[in-house]
């Protein structure tokens, strides 16, 4: 196995609310190897948007991570001091969010946003680091990228300001860059354009870790995936395989659900019944309530992670033993 | 699917005053008919005008031009007086689940209130139990009937606003992006109940989203908009498959496949940026973003001309002629 | 409105249903939540409580008439006999406190009532009409906030002259105005709200829309904003009386025995601390109880 | 953003007017000469008959309202009947003292008021969060006047640091300003607290910290700058209450300000007095907001560069 860029070993978070403690992520392991990118999917609220923050340290009250680690490049991350944290944020690990309406300062010029990560971390003089926004900007497919740095945010449309959002993540060359649902704020032509431009970035060596909920993105873009359900991995393996020999329920139904939209046809295959409470998690499987093959055994004991064979693991009693479809 | 027409628009438009004169064009000279029973899909990118073009069909915003007919009769120049007598057919479903329901009534309320506005049931304990029925044939727990927005799941609350839109036996449901805020499973559930309802009811859609997969799924007919206007219309079948406007050959290109095998297809991706409404391009409106683009194309404004029941808007029909793309592969 | 406790209607007698119904969180559920959750609110609810029956029941807590002077024993400390001492014309502070706090509490309460019925009714009215009525209402609020409230408060006592009635009415014109625009821009987020489009679909009548959904989702604002401006028409009330402007004597208010207690401070301090403790007291315990039911009626509070 | 300013300078000039005319109805409508009332009883009609005619009041309402505003306009506000001065002359001099004593408070108000939201806020739920709202809650509820006398009767008459009252030189301006300055700093603090808690939860305070920035920077170059909007159209609602509490802080400490001006002339019922104070602070707070909203269009690029 390469040397991993970044790797989540068994992270567990949870939210600490007067109601009680919600697990929103459990004992969670990922590793994205150099230059790949790894992807993580799963429906909202199961935990994917958590692990990234965790591991990035964005927590907010009443969050708070409560176990495991995070090493990137070889080095611990979550157990260093703030400052060392903040130094390392934006330089070697950066991070792309959903929304780019909200998540650019209103009331800043965009070009002054783009080039602060370069002044934290490389006090760089101010107009070398506005040269090195341009490239960037034109690099990420920003026309007239000179005249833009001095626009507003509201001045520019969805798939622009995610550019600059993408522009100031990578301009810093970071070794491993985040993205939490890129492109799901944005329409499926300017998707295409920004999913295109993902793929180049991989190819110049940044490993990427990409979260989403769309099936298609995922496919489309990842090399090595890992699915959530309710603050577990239950399942992950190579694209390829997860998509052709997907083993467990949870990922069967819904790939089945997607496909049978494509295919036509009146009943639509779905998952019945609702994602458990996190607040009170059924005993055993978390997927047992709505698991059509669960038996007693999965009401009781929670089944581990059981390595199927090159890299395709899965957490399910019954799905490994040679039940591949 | 019957032939004779629930609801006809001829040039409907609309514009919003904006400052210092300028006017945004939401919906520029729009025409379609509506079949009694049918789901007519309306797909497009945002800021496209397919919410705004709703609204004005059932007469909650009214237009700026072009003539609107309701089962023969024209209505554009009705008062809301005037049309309330068919206010009772047309209704709404929203996109978010959360906003769309009155957070200080119970669900029971909710429900009730299209049946008291136009007094169906006699006493408080019919209408109850009318809410009830209602709540089964959705699938929400009859338990739940006293419990408030705040208290229910997304794809729950969805369920009750449809409960609430059929609860007056409506000739036209107009689904405003009904599943856009729900995950895929829950998703699926929306749809096969709007299935079902329509098939038990009889009621037309309005199905209008930016999801292709879900209205290729769900619509009889579909109608593709950019910027205003509507540059295709036809049998949703034909449309997915072989796509004659250029602008629907590119959106049914950029969905990203879920499929792994179809990833290093390098597809002809649109260029540039989605154009604002408020200076309307000269000629055809996808001139700027069209690499087919001809003079022709930025003088002369195409017409929406009918072909072997498809409408298409371009001077060229070049979306035929681009590769052809076979549909996906079926999965397990 | 706030659901009723409900039985459940005969629907068919399901004893299935019957056993698990949801029940919709009444008024009362609410209040018990604000018990639980925020103590501060409940001890001030109880410190406003202690203060209504005060004034109700002025007469029977005291021996003494509000009125009647005692010049041998003036300016006396507290002692036994007078709890909190005399003022400088011998009468018992303690009684002039009683009475005091009548006064002082229905101006709290009545013109903060007076005001938010006028303020609301024509903020409501500005927001959903919106157009010229809304401009012009606007503009009349504009002009009153345009001044300081005191000056105000003192134009409009100068104009009626002073008594009880007439603070009363100066108190309800100051208040209007800022309660009118607070509604309005609430009214009007309100009607954005995909419920009102979705009652307007179903064909509910635009009146009907205004008491079923405005109102209902403006109550906690105005439930608020009630709180919150009780206690500022008190303080502007002993700043008139303070002034002189306000409750004229024999009559008792808070204000006024500040004013009277002022000349005699380095000797007699009590006179005017001892009214000022009482109205800081009231305004803190009604700032409590305010922020206290922002936070359990708010919606948005309710839904995380 | 010239088209707002222009929009906003008109209103503003419409409020005046109506402000003024109210001014006038008001002081017109109470029965019987003022002239009479105030010479009181002994004084002869004749006498009463010269000085109506001298001060104009036997014309008809319009005629006086217009050559008022003529006046106003040209800065002669008429004669004040107590005092025989000009009412213009007496303002200028107690707008000096009335300035001092309000710039003073609200530098005090939003310097303590702003710090304190911003420690409370960051340590949200904190125990300094907790000690800066109690004080807040504590500023607000705390009636003007007792504050003064509280700081009086402590500072002055026992500890003899400051003056007891009077004006001479800035010391006499120090307890005076932290008296008015006392309540706004409550609701300063308050209001800084709850934008701030409520920017802190934003997005683009996400994309800062995912930067690199710290706690600090995030709080100076992101949180801050938007937090100063509310601020800013706050400050505007400040100048009326510093107003209203300047009336009674300077009856307190015998400051001859505004205030004080007016609190004589509602007891001589000296009309052009009543209506010259009256009419120049409404003139100020008025001038305040508008200044609020340019600063405000000014803050905002939204608004100020039109797209």
């Amino acid at each position: 196995m390469e040397k991993n860029m970044l790797e989540i070993r068994h992270l567990s978070a949870s939210f600490f609310t007067q109601k009680g403690e919600v697990k929103a992520v459990n004992d969670v392991c990922i590793e994205v190897p150099k230059g790949k990118i790894v992807g993580i999917v799963g429906e909202s609220g199961c935990g994917k948007s958590m692990t990234v923050r965790a591991c990035m340290g964005l927590l907010k009250y009443p969050g708070r991570v409560v176990g495991g680690e995070a090493w990137l490049d070889g080095k611990e991350i979550l157990s260093l001091p703030e400052k060392e944290k903040c130094a390392i944020r934006g330089d070697e690990i950066a991070m792309v969010f959903q929304d780019p309406m909200t998540s650019l300062n209103p009331v800043v010029r965009v070009g002054k946003q783009v080039t602060e990560a370069l002044r934290l971390h490389r006090n760089m003089p101010a107009a070398e680091a506005r040269r090195e926004a341009v490239a960037m900007f034109e690099a990420v497919g920003i026309p007239e990228a000179k005249k833009r740095l001095s626009s507003y945010p509201h001045q520019l449309s969805g798939g622009l300001r995610q550019r600059v959002m993408i522009a100031m993540a990578m301009i810093c060359h970071p070794k491993v860059l985040i993205a939490d649902e890129p492109t799901t704020a944005l329409d499926v032509t300017v998707e295409a354009q920004i999913l295109r431009l993902m793929k180049k970035l991989c190819s110049d060596g940044t490993s990427v870790l990409i979260i989403s909920h769309n099936l298609g993105v995922i496919a489309q873009l990842c090399d090595y995936v890992y699915v959530m359900y309710a603050g577990r991995i239950v399942e992950q393996a190579d694209t390829f395989t997860l998509f052709e020999e997907p083993l467990h329920p949870y990922t069967r139904g819904l790939l089945s659900s997607v496909s049978s939209l494509r295919r036509g046809g009146d009943k639509l295959d779905t998952i019945p019944g609702v994602v458990p409470n996190l607040l009170h998690l059924p005993a055993g499987c978390s997927f047992s309530l709505r698991c059509e093959r669960c038996e007693e055994k999965c009401r009781e004991c929670l089944p581990d992670l059981m390595d199927v064979g090159d890299g395709h693991k899965v957490r399910c009693h019954f799905a490994g033993r040679g039940e591949k479809a | 699917m019957s032939d004779h027409v629930l609801l006809e628009a001829v040039n409907l438009s609309k514009e919003f005053p904006l400052s210092r004169g300028k006017r945004v064009h939401a919906v520029s000279d729009v025409s379609l008919k509506v079949y009694e029973g049918e789901t007519l899909g309306i797909v497009g990118e945002s800021g496209c005008g397919k919410s705004t073009l709703g609204r004005l069909l059932i007469r909650l915003l009214s237009p700026t031009g072009g003539r609107l007919w309701f089962r023969g009769e024209e209505v554009t120049s009705f008062s809301d007086q005037a049309f309330s007598k068919y206010r009772r057919q047309l209704q709404l479903i929203f996109q978010d689940p959360y906003a769309s329901l009155d957070p200080r009534m119970t669900a029971r309320d909710i429900i009730a209130e299209p049946l008291n506005a136009y007094h169906v049931c006699p006493t408080k304990k019919a209408t109850t139990e009318r809410v009830l029925e209602l709540m089964e044939a959705v699938g929400v727990p009859g338990e739940f009937l006293y419990r408030y927005p705040h208290q229910f799941s997304g794809g729950q609350r969805q369920r009750i606003g449809i409960a609430r839109a059929i609860a007056i036996d409506p000739a036209l449901i107009v689904c405003d992006e009904p599943v856009s805020a729900l995950d895929v499973s829950v998703q699926n559930q929306i749809l096969n109940l709007l299935r079902d309802l329509q098939k038990e009811r009889g009621m037309a859609y309005l199905f209008i989203s930016h999801d292709l997969s879900v209205v290729r799924h769900i619509s009889d007919r579909v109608a593709v908009m950019f910027l205003g206007t509507i540059c295709e219309i036809g049998p949703a079948k034909d449309i997915f498959e072989a796509p004659q406007h250029p602008y629907t050959r590119f959106l049914l290109d950029a969905i990203p496949q879920p499929d792994p095998r179809r990833r290093d297809e390098e597809v002809p991706l649109l260029k540039g940026e989605i154009p604002s409404p408020v200076n309307l391009p000269e000629g055809c409106l996808f001139h700027t973003r069209c690499p087919y683009a001809t003079e022709k194309c930025r003088r002369e404004r195409p017409v929406l001309r009918s072909e072997a029941g498809r409408e298409v808007a371009c001077h060229y029909r070049v979306g035929a002629t681009l590769p052809q793309k076979n549909s996906a592969p079926e999965h397990v | 409105m706030f659901g009723k406790k409900k039985k459940l209607m005969a629907a068919g007698e399901d004893v299935r249903l019957k056993s698990q119904i949801g029940e919709a969180e009444t008024f009362w559920d609410l209040m018990r939540r604000l018990a639980k959750e925020n103590k501060l609110a409940v001890f001030s609810a109880v410190v406003i409580l202690l203060f209504i029956l005060a004034a109700i029941f002025a007469p029977f807590l005291t021996p003494y008439s509000y009125k009647d002077m005692d010049l041998l024993n003036r300016l006396s400390p507290p002692s036994g006999a007078h709890l909190l001492g005399t003022d400088e014309g011998g009468r018992d502070i303690l009684t002039r406190m009683l009475y005091g706090s009548r006064v002082s509490l229905m101006i709290g309460v009545l013109p903060t009532l007076l005001g938010m019925i006028l303020g609301a009714a024509l903020g409501i009215i500005a927001g959903v009409i919106g157009g010229k009525t809304d401009a012009i209402i606007m503009r009349i609020a504009d002009i009153t906030l345009g001044f300081p409230s005191m000056l105000l408060a003192m134009l409009i006592m100068y104009t009626l002259g002073g008594g009880l009635m007439n603070v009363v009415l100066t108190l309800s014109l100051v208040n209007w105005a800022s309660v009118s625009r607070i509604v309005r821009s609430e009214a009007i987020r309100l009607k954005q709200n995909e419920y009102v489009e979705a009652a307007r679909a179903i064909g509910v009548k635009k009146r009907v829309i205004l008491w079923r959904h405005i109102l209902p989702n403006c109550l906690p604002t105005l439930i608020v904003l009630f709180t919150l401006n009780v206690p500022s028409s008190i303080l502007t009330e002993s700043s008139l009386s303070f002034l002189g402007l306000g409750i004229q004597v024999p009559d008792a208010s808070w204000g006024l025995m500040v004013n009277m207690g002022r000349q005699f401070l380095y000797i007699a301090p009590w006179l005017s601390l001892v009214p000022s403790a009482a109205i800081m007291l009231v305004v803190l315990a009604f700032n409590f109880l305010g922020d206290g039911l922002r936070d359990v009626l708010d919606p948005h509070q309710k839904n995380q | 953003m010239k088209q707002n300013i222009i929009k906003r300078l008109l209103q503003a000039v419409f409020v005046l007017l109506g402000v003024a005319l109210l001014i006038f109805i008001m002081l017109r409508i109470v029965p019987g000469n003022p002239i009479a009332t105030m010479m009181g009883e002994h004084a002869d009609p004749a006498t009463i008959e010269r000085m109506t005619a001298e001060f104009g009041l036997d014309q008809p309402a319009i005629v006086q309202f217009a050559r008022y505003l003529s006046g106003a306009v040209r800065g002669d506000f008429g004669t004040s009947y107590s005092l025989g001065r000009p009412v213009a002359a007496l303002m200028r001099q107690a707008f000096g003292n009335t300035l001092k004593l309000a710039f003073l408070a609200a530098l005090f108000a939003w310097i303590l008021g702003i710090t304190c939201g911003i420690i409370a806020a960051v340590k949200k739920n904190g125990l300094l969060d907790r000690l800066f709202m109690g004080l807040s809650l504590l500023g607000v509820s705390m009636p003007v006047f007792m504050v003064a006398m509280l700081l009086q009767y402590v500072f002055a008459f026992h500890l003899h640091w400051l003056p007891i009252s009077g004006v001479d030189g800035l010391k006499s301006f120090i307890l005076p300003a932290i008296a008015l300055g006392w309540n706004s700093a409550g609701s300063v603090s308050r209001l800084v607290r709850s934008t701030l808690i409520e920017i802190l939860q934003e997005d683009y305070i996400d994309t800062a910290r995912a930067k690199g920035n710290r706690q600090m920077g995030v709080l100076l170059r992101h949180a801050l700058r938007n937090a100063m909007l509310p601020v800013v159209t706050m400050m505007a609602i400040q100048i009326s209450s510093l107003l209203s509490g300047a009336v009674i802080t300077e009856t307190i400490f015998s400051i001859n300000g505004i205030g004080q001006l007016a609190v004589q002339a509602i007891n001589g019922r000296d009309i052009p007095l009543l209506q010259g104070t009256a009419l120049f602070s409404t003139a100020i707070v008025i001038i305040g907001n508008l200044l609020a909203d340019c600063l405000y269009s000014v803050l905002d690029p939204r608004i100020r560069k039109e797209a």
